[in-house]
């Protein structure tokens, strides 16, 4: 046995042993790296950067073999095919004052929102947002937990500033919901209408749809349930959540008056086209005071401002959005008492009546009651599939209740518009058709003529 | 996993069980798992320094990590890191097997490592020479035997148990022998898998138990009772779960109950579980017992938790279940969504 | 004496043909090698990512983000610096396909195989020449389209090494890419599978070649009963590739055909359902996926373990100065383990949904292959028992084969008990068990053959003290990497969860992870030490000579590093490969007559 | 006690006579072991898939009149590759005797009848095509993301379910009204033990469920079909009372909607005939290089090892396809 194994060179081997030592304190480097803070100040919310749709142009249905939900940047370039305006944020940058304007945007939002690891509502030199936001549960504490609990559970679909583009969105049918325009689908609050059409109506939603969302999940699509979750964590969630879609939904208006032209804005501007900016935030002042009260005096506000007016429009709108928010209990929409007696099983003419109903009012969309839908365009330029109906899949609910407030106020942001009921009891055709839409998937429950028509018969 | 002065609570036993007196930790892993590898890798470090004057210190890097697992083990089995707290009768036949392949394999193991450390500390053979052995028939026959035997006892003592776990069910998984109702149970629920969550469904005790609860299993009716993410049931109930999936894989893991079934796309899978004990103590709190899947499902496979609950007796059941029925059924918004409810977090800010 | 490559001993190629496109089994084994080493970095970081996210599964990963190039693409900085659980899909998939097919198989039967077979048995070269060459260059393909697909639309492959249908093969209506199903049985899938194809082509080559070798090309008087244990090693591991590989392409065919031509052959009657998505009716059935699967997977786990076992049945006699204890029942209790590994796949589906009767079939089959490798531990044991061990880095991981072996082994019982696996199927303890057979069994006889024949392959020797340093730190750490993947396991952690904290149950567990995680990173680090040593000691090297262990088989007897032909007479055997310690003038009594 | 010490010095046995022609053999014997692992793999899955939805007397597997299966083309195909593997073989023996022009045209012959058999097969592929018998294709994926349920709810899957109901009620008619007490029984049964026995049968439950569905939903077979059709036995089942003929109807508007498993079918006959294919062109190939060699007088006897492989593997490819015929066109 050669002795080779017992003597190797001393040289090398103390080189060798330096080499160890330094990768040994490269080992403990990793690992000291390794204990950050869960949410690095490095995180910020993003500015909006995709495209910002106005659908009232849009092509109510998408055309066959049109590219599927989870492709959203495909869609849009269709709708720009098709001339719908689609207002893109990077356009700010051909504006002489558009790199003003975004930065002073972007300083309410942070100083109004401030980022994922400290999130807030309302500066807190700003009593009244501060009081408001309280009102709403908005308060740091609240969100900063919902923040941390947020960017467990849904940050990789939702995305950090709510955009619904988080790394699992691009492989989920529908695609996770974008929060930065304020609107919601399965809520319980009645439109209110304003005066003017400059501003799109939207419900508010309450605070129990939010929870009942979390709670419950949407069935079908990729929105699980948070059931198991701590209460707190939940009640934390939904206020995160607002204040996701309060910050996006500033910032959307904000962009939007940056960058829409309608008529009366491009004759103010024509008059004074130096100061576009100024036109401009004057604009969103005017649309903040108008969706308040329309007969406030936008001149009056103007002058009393003594800083960057496009700051001013923003708080104000934002008081705007929080009350809004905080009035949307009053807004809820009470059910109309169901006519038929809970104890007894839903008479069967009930139902039938219900089809007729469902005839005139649904098919459309609902062809072969859901079975062969068409997809249709939403107000966040995506697309949709109205719902097949002979499946008992329900997003919004399967309580009666919840089918009730489908019917009865539609999902406006996807252009599913409120059953219109004008001849005849509204409490018995709303119920009727309710009845008649939870018979729908089990063949058993619904009259035998009816059954034969939707399910096929024994002879065709 | 939480230690406060010398006594330990201990989570994953029934409860959080207090032990009294001086913590069974030799050290805190929470606190630690940062220095410990370094500590370890110094130790490694000193045996490879002293190997290099006397070689026989390598017995002593064998010993020592020989050591650290038995200490883990030993630690892991006191301070509760173990099998979870058992809940049916099948879960602790299941322990009993665990535990007697535990004492088995850990008598092997020492004794393959004690013969090896000991060749390590023996003296060079006298002349500097070992013998030329090229085998012993006997000793071989031996070794040869005493594990086939035990091997062999192994594979018989664990038979009755699993007939017993799957055939609870008779023929389960061949459709065609499916014995329908030969062995009622007293609740009979679908489990299915999605993408990713577990969809409930109960079937409804107004209704007669349907002659074949595949065919149920498969028609969904309007009386069912639909939950997410939690399976209910109570002590002492039988409970047959038709476990399907609507897109990939998944498997129904309960920890509590030694239960796991994947869930194949396209088969309706029956499966019997027989609860003994209740998650719900008597003074109402509740612990957690959870569902998880265990077979690799997407990107989101972790997000499948779910809850079981165990209620003391089928009063409780009923209770959550009409319950459940009610809010189901819901008319009109229910008081508890109207007005807004106070967030109980905010009381104390 | 004519040879079928007698026209080759004299000719000197010119440098593609030596290096790149060489047909010595030499070259071909040592580019085997190299490969291997460098998937092996690959893999290890793979691994390290996955351990970073399951120790700390809500932090953030930092500076690695922007370290690392390409990782920007799956943890963009406004996710706030956390991997999307898609990607920990990615890691994991990626890390078992890299390590399972392009370091342990090649390093293994690829490196080993082709520079040992024709050395041990006194051949020239290997029977196929060309097609050896082929089998190399087919692993490129394979290499490239693995590392490729973490670059294609919907990154690598996430579903697994095992790659269930429906999760992996679920082909939904044209256009539908954008759903869960499409984006794990997307391209990167496809990838996976073209790559398999392309390894499992190149393994049959091999085993096809090796077969022929062992049983064309021995020397004279080199009788099946006198080769040594590596050889039977390989050439029983080349029969079980032969066997296995084939069904297993079969089903790489047909699930590439479910997703690319909309075959039905792993979609269930029902078809699948993917948020709004369906992908159809089918009529065939996921499960058969498994079973063909297995059928190769399960004899793959002996590929990657037999040859580790051959290796170290040579080093332990090497350096224990003392024949092998029970040659006969080495060679049969490998025999028995492959045959028997055929009729075991059935243990990795206890819980798929399988008909249970057929589980205590295969249960009954599992629990007897554990008895050969009882009689191999022993054997080994015996064979240290009572003699002079030289503690070498090749011994030092020789021996920690054989200690860890025995954990790999002892664990695998816990499995085979049926209702036991019900509960720590898909656990951690699944995760550490496989560990313990591939890292610390196979890694280890791994680095202990390449200490052991670097010699033989350059000519120059690795540096002890490193290598016997490296082992010290892998040995130790490599425990408290996998050794509490077992404790998890027992408490039921599932395997593959990207946050298991958002389980109360395995909260308590965290620290562990963590604990773990730390000691990988740390392992990880050790082994640079082995690739400094490899690399360095290329140039610095202390020189050998021919036979400098002092070593009995036909290899030593070639000079160091062999020249092209290996032998310049063929050399004649007269003995077992193991004759070492005993009375005579020498401590070892060299294979051939010569000595 | 089991003796390595010295061994006995090396005998003539023990002292292996390499020569590539052995080797070469060798390593394509192995190469046809290997081959035979693949084919067996392919048609276990093939038995494998078609035994686990179809019963015993092969209902509910399409039938070859559903699938224009045509055993006598299968019939003459397999006669040109029978010939032409003869032709191989005397391509062989001639070569070995030194004739290599007899061999060029044997080797020539055989390729010409290995292109017709594949030939025959484009013929058929064709076939398959123009009735869209295409793996994907039959009736069971629809566009627009629609579920297996549509396909009982609309397509012809509804007539062929009431055709069932026949079937049903011979089966367990009879029982099915007594238990549930809709027909009075000659002698006072038991409903309860009546059952009982009707449970403990497969067959009858299935039935016996699939006529509650119908009779609950009386004209509804759309639900029952949707849960029935959930298991495949019960697939086999409703197959078993179904009218063959009438689905058969469908057959000449070239359009094969709902044919239950025929995607099933049309995956298992493609790969089967696809990689029987694959290996036949091979062949083709492999044959080709000798055959041009023999045209240009290049072909000597040397190359007889070559040949010899090649007829080999030629050989096994034939083999493959008398198993594969069988299973695929007459079973």
């Amino acid at each position: 046995m050669p002795s080779m194994i017992r003597n190797s060179t001393k040289a090398a081997d103390s080189l060798r042993g330096c080499l160890v030592a330094g990768l040994l304190c490269l080992g403990c480097m990793a690992l000291a790296g390794c204990g950050v803070t869960e949410i690095p100040d490095s995180v910020v919310y993003p500015l909006r950067s995709n495209a910002l749709v106005f659908l009232e142009k849009a092509p109510a249905t998408a055309p066959p073999g049109f590219p599927p939900p989870g492709k959203p940047e495909m869609s849009l370039d269709w709708l720009a095919e098709q001339q719908v305006p689609l207002f893109k944020p990077s356009d700010l940058d051909a504006k002489p004052w558009g790199p003003v304007w975004r930065e002073e945007l972007n300083s309410v939002l942070v100083r109004h929102f401030g980022s994922p690891g400290k999130p807030r509502v309302g500066a807190a030199d700003q009593p009244a947002l501060a009081t408001l936001a309280a009102e709403l549960f908005l308060s740091p504490a609240e969100l900063e937990r919902g923040s941390h609990q947020y960017r467990r559970s849904c940050l990789h679909c939702h995305g950090v500033a709510g955009e619904g583009a988080g790394a699992t969105s691009a492989w989920l049918n529908p695609l996770p919901r974008d929060f930065r325009q304020g609107e919601y689908k399965f809520i319980s609050t009645a439109e209110h209408k304003l005066k003017s059409g400059f501003q799109p109506l939207k419900a508010r939603p309450r605070r129990a749809d939010l929870l009942r969302t979390l709670h419950h999940g949407l069935e079908g699509t990729s929105m699980p349930s948070f059931a198991l979750l701590a209460e707190e964590d939940i009640q934390a969630l939904a206020s995160y959540t607002l204040h996701l879609a309060i910050r996006g939904e500033l910032e959307y208006w904000g962009l939007l008056y940056a960058l829409k032209e309608d008529a009366e804005t491009l004759r103010a501007i024509e008059k004074n086209p130096e100061k576009e900016a100024q036109v401009r935030a004057q604009r969103l002042i005017s649309g903040a005071l108008e969706w308040e009260d329309p007969e406030a005096d936008v001149e009056e506000f103007v002058a009393r401002e003594k800083g960057p007016l496009l700051t001013a429009g923003l708080e104000r709108l934002l008081e705007r959005l929080l009350r809004e928010y905080a009035t949307a209990d009053k807004n809820a929409m009470v059910p109309l008492a169901n006519p038929y007696p809970a104890d007894q099983p839903v008479p069967q003419t009930s139902i039938a009546n219900g089809l007729k109903i469902f005839q005139v009012q649904c098919v459309n969309c609902h062809a072969g009651y859901g079975r062969q839908s068409a997809l249709r365009f939403d107000n966040w330029g995506g697309v949709v599939r109205p719902a097949n109906l002979t499946i008992p899949v329900y997003k919004g609910g399967r309580r009666p209740v919840d089918l009730y407030y489908r019917v009865a106020r539609g999902i406006p942001p996807c252009g599913m518009p409120k059953a219109n009921l004008q001849d005849g009891d509204p409490a018995h055709q709303v119920w009727d058709l309710v009845h008649f839409l939870m018979a729908l998937p089990y063949p058993e429950s619904l009259p035998e003529t009816i059954r034969r028509q939707i399910h096929g018969g024994a002879k065709q | 996993m939480i230690t406060e002065g010398t006594s330990t609570k201990v989570s994953g036993l029934p409860g959080t069980v207090e032990i009294a007196g001086a913590p069974p930790y030799l050290f805190e892993w929470s606190e630690s798992a940062h220095w410990l590898p370094l500590a370890i890798t110094g130790l490694a470090l000193i045996a490879w320094i002293v190997s290099l004057r006397f070689k026989r210190a390598w017995a002593a890097l064998f010993g020592f990590t020989l050591a650290l697992m038995a200490l883990w083990t030993l630690q892991s089995a006191r301070s509760g890191l173990w099998l979870p707290e058992s809940a049916s009768l099948i879960a602790d036949e299941v322990d009993g097997l665990f535990h007697l392949v535990m004492a088995l394999t850990s008598i092997f193991y020492l004794l393959t490592q004690g013969v090896l450390i000991w060749t390590l500390l023996q003296p060079a053979p006298p002349g500097g020479r070992a013998a030329r052995v090229h085998g012993n028939h006997l000793l071989e026959l031996v070794w040869f035997t005493v594990p086939t035997g035990l091997l062999v006892y192994i594979a018989l003592v664990q038979l009755p148990t699993w007939a017993k776990m799957k055939g609870q069910v008779p023929g389960a998984y061949l459709a065609a022998g499916y014995q329908p109702a030969s062995d009622p149970a007293d609740l009979l629920l679908t489990v299915t898998g999605r993408q990713w969550e577990w969809r409930m469904r109960y079937h409804s005790p107004d209704q007669p138990m349907p002659v074949n609860p595949l065919f149920w299993a498969a028609t969904p009716a309007a009386e069912d009772i639909h939950a997410v993410n939690e399976l209910h049931a109570w002590q002492g109930a039988k409970v047959r779960m038709m476990l399907r999936t609507t897109d990939v894989i998944h498997s129904f893991f309960l920890p509590q109950f030694r239960f796991k079934q994947d869930m194949l796309p396209g088969k309706t899978i029956p499966a019997l579980l027989h609860t003994d004990r209740s998650n719900i103590e008597a003074d109402g709190t509740e612990r957690v017992w959870e569902i998880a899947c265990a077979e690799l499902c997407g990107g989101n496979h972790y997000r499948m938790r779910g809850k079981v609950v165990i209620h003391r007796d089928k009063k409780e059941f009923m209770d959550w279940l009409n319950r459940q029925k009610a809010s189901q059924s819901e008319r009109k918004e229910s008081a508890a969504a109207l007005p807004t409810p106070k967030p109980e977090a905010r009381e104390n800010q | 004496m004519s040879h079928p490559n007698a026209l080759h001993a004299g000719h000197h190629p010119g440098f593609v043909r030596t290096y790149i496109f060489s047909t010595d089994h030499k070259m071909i084994g040592l580019q085997y090698l190299f490969s291997s080493l460098f998937f092996l970095l690959v893999g290890g970081g793979l691994a390290l990512l996955v351990r970073l996210q399951v120790g700390y599964p809500n932090e953030s990963l930092g500076l690695l983000t922007r370290l690392i190039p390409g990782l920007a693409r799956h943890i963009p900085e406004s996710w706030g610096g956390r991997m999307s659980p898609e990607f920990y899909t990615m890691l994991f998939t990626m890390h078992a396909s890299v390590m399972i097919f392009l370091v342990i198989i090649p390093w293994l039967t690829g490196a080993f195989g082709n520079f040992l077979i024709p050395l041990m048995i006194g051949a020239r070269d290997m029977a196929f020449p060309v097609l050896n060459m082929l089998s190399y260059w087919f692993m490129w393909p394979a290499f490239g389209l693995l590392m490729a697909s973490f670059f294609v639309d919907g990154g690598a492959s996430g579903v697994g090494w095992t790659a269930y249908p429906t999760l992996s093969s679920a082909a939904l209506p044209d256009g539908t890419l954008a759903s869960p199903a499409a984006r794990h049985a997307g391209l990167g899938q496809t990838f996976w599978l073209c790559a398999l194809l392309f390894a499992g082509s190149s393994s049959l080559m091999g085993s096809i070649n090796y077969i022929t070798t062992v049983l064309h090309l021995r020397a004279p008087g080199m009788s099946l009963l006198r080769m040594p244990l590596t050889v039977w090693s390989l050439f029983i591991t080349a029969i079980l590739q032969a066997v296995a590989l084939p069904p297993l392409t079969v089903a790489l065919i047909m699930q590439l055909s479910d997703k690319v031509f909309g075959t039905v052959f792993f979609l269930p009657p029902g078809g699948a359902q993917f948020g709004a998505w369906s992908t159809g009716a089918g009529g065939g059935q996921p499960l058969l996926w498994q079973h063909l699967f297995w059928f190769y997977s399960h004899p793959a786990v002996y590929i990657m373990i037999l040859p580790a076992m051959g290796m170290v049945s040579d080093i332990l006699p090497v350096f224990a100065r003392k024949p092998l204890f029970g040659y006969r029942p080495m060679v049969y209790s490998m025999a028995s383990i492959a045959g028997l590994g055929f009729i075991v796949w059935g243990h990795h589906m206890f819980q798929s949904g399988m008909d249970p009767r057929l589980g205590t079939g295969f249960m009954l089959a599992t629990i007897l292959i554990a008895v050969p490798s009882a009689v191999k531990t022993f054997n080994w044991l015996a064979t240290l028992w009572g003699s002079d061990i030289r503690f070498s880095a090749a011994m030092l991981n020789a021996m920690g084969f054989v200690s860890m072996f025995v954990i790999g082994g002892l664990s695998g019982i816990f499995m085979a008990v049926t209702p036991v696996d019900v509960h720590i199927h898909d656990t951690y303890f699944i995760v550490g068990h496989i560990h313990y057979v591939l890292f610390l069994s196979s890694l280890f006889a791994l680095y202990g053959a390449t200490h052991f024949w670097y010699p033989k392959m350059f000519g120059r020797m690795m540096s002890e003290n490193v290598g016997r340093l490296h082992f010290a730190l892998t040995f130790v750490l490599a425990n408290c990497t996998f050794y509490p993947m077992h404790i998890l396991g027992i408490g039921g952690h599932p395997r593959r969860y990207y946050d298991p904290t958002l389980y109360e149950f395995l909260q308590p567990m965290q620290s562990l992870n963590r604990f773990m995680t730390i000691s990988a990173i740390l392992l990880g680090f050790a082994q640079l030490l082995f690739l400094a040593n490899f690399f360095l000691s290329l140039f610095l090297g202390k020189r050998a000579d021919a036979n400098p262990w002092g070593a009995n088989t036909l290899e030593w007897q070639a000079p160091s590093p062999p020249p092209h032909g290996n032998f310049a007479l063929p050399p004649v055997v007269v003995r077992g490969p193991y004759e070492y310690g005993g009375d005579g003038p020498q401590d070892h009594q060299p294979q051939t007559a010569s000595a | 006690m089991i003796s390595h010490a010295e061994c006995p010095p090396p005998t003539e046995e023990t002292i292996p006579a390499p020569s590539s022609l052995a080797m070469g053999q060798m390593g394509m014997w192995l190469f046809l072991g290997t081959e035979v692992m693949f084919f067996t793999a392919l048609l276990a899955t093939y038995l494998i898939l078609r035994f686990s939805v179809a019963g015993p007397d092969g209902s509910g597997w399409p039938n070859p009149s559903q699938t224009h299966m045509n055993a006598w083309i299968g019939l003459g195909n397999t006669g040109l590759l029978l010939l032409s593997s003869v032709m191989v073989s005397l391509a062989v023996r001639a070569l070995g005797q030194g004739s290599d022009g007899s061999a060029t045209k044997a080797l020539w012959l055989a390729i010409a009848l290995g292109a017709g058999f594949l030939g025959v097969k484009a013929y058929e592929y064709h076939g398959k095509y123009e009735h869209r018998l295409l793996p994907g294709r039959i009736g069971e994926v629809f566009p627009e993301g629609s579920t297996i349920s549509r396909r009982y709810d609309e397509g012809p899957g509804l007539p062929w379910l009431e055709s069932i109901k026949p079937g049903l009620e011979a089966t367990v008619g009879h029982e099915y009204r007594l238990i549930l007490g809709k027909e009075k029984a000659a002698v006072p049964a038991n409903p309860a033990q009546m059952l009982d026995s009707v449970r403990r049968n497969p067959g009858k439950s299935m039935a016996y469920d699939l006529l509650l569905a119908l009779d609950k939903s009386e004209a509804t077979p759309s639900m029952a079909a949707r849960s029935v059709f959930q298991t495949s036995e019960s697939i086999r089942f409703a197959n078993q009372h179904a009218d063959k003929e009438d689905r058969h109807q469908e057959d000449d508007l070239k359009t094969p909607t709902a044919l239950p498993h025929g995607n099933l079918w049309a995956s298992c006959y493609f790969a089967l005939t696809g990689l029987h294919g694959v290996h036949l062109v091979i062949g083709l190939v492999v044959l080709g290089i000798p055959a041009t060699l023999g045209v240009v007088g290049r072909l000597r006897p040397d190359s007889l090892p070559y040949l010899t492989n090649a007829a080999l593997y030629w050989h096994f490819v034939d083999l493959v396809w008398i198993i594969i015929f069988p299973l695929l066109y007459l079973l």
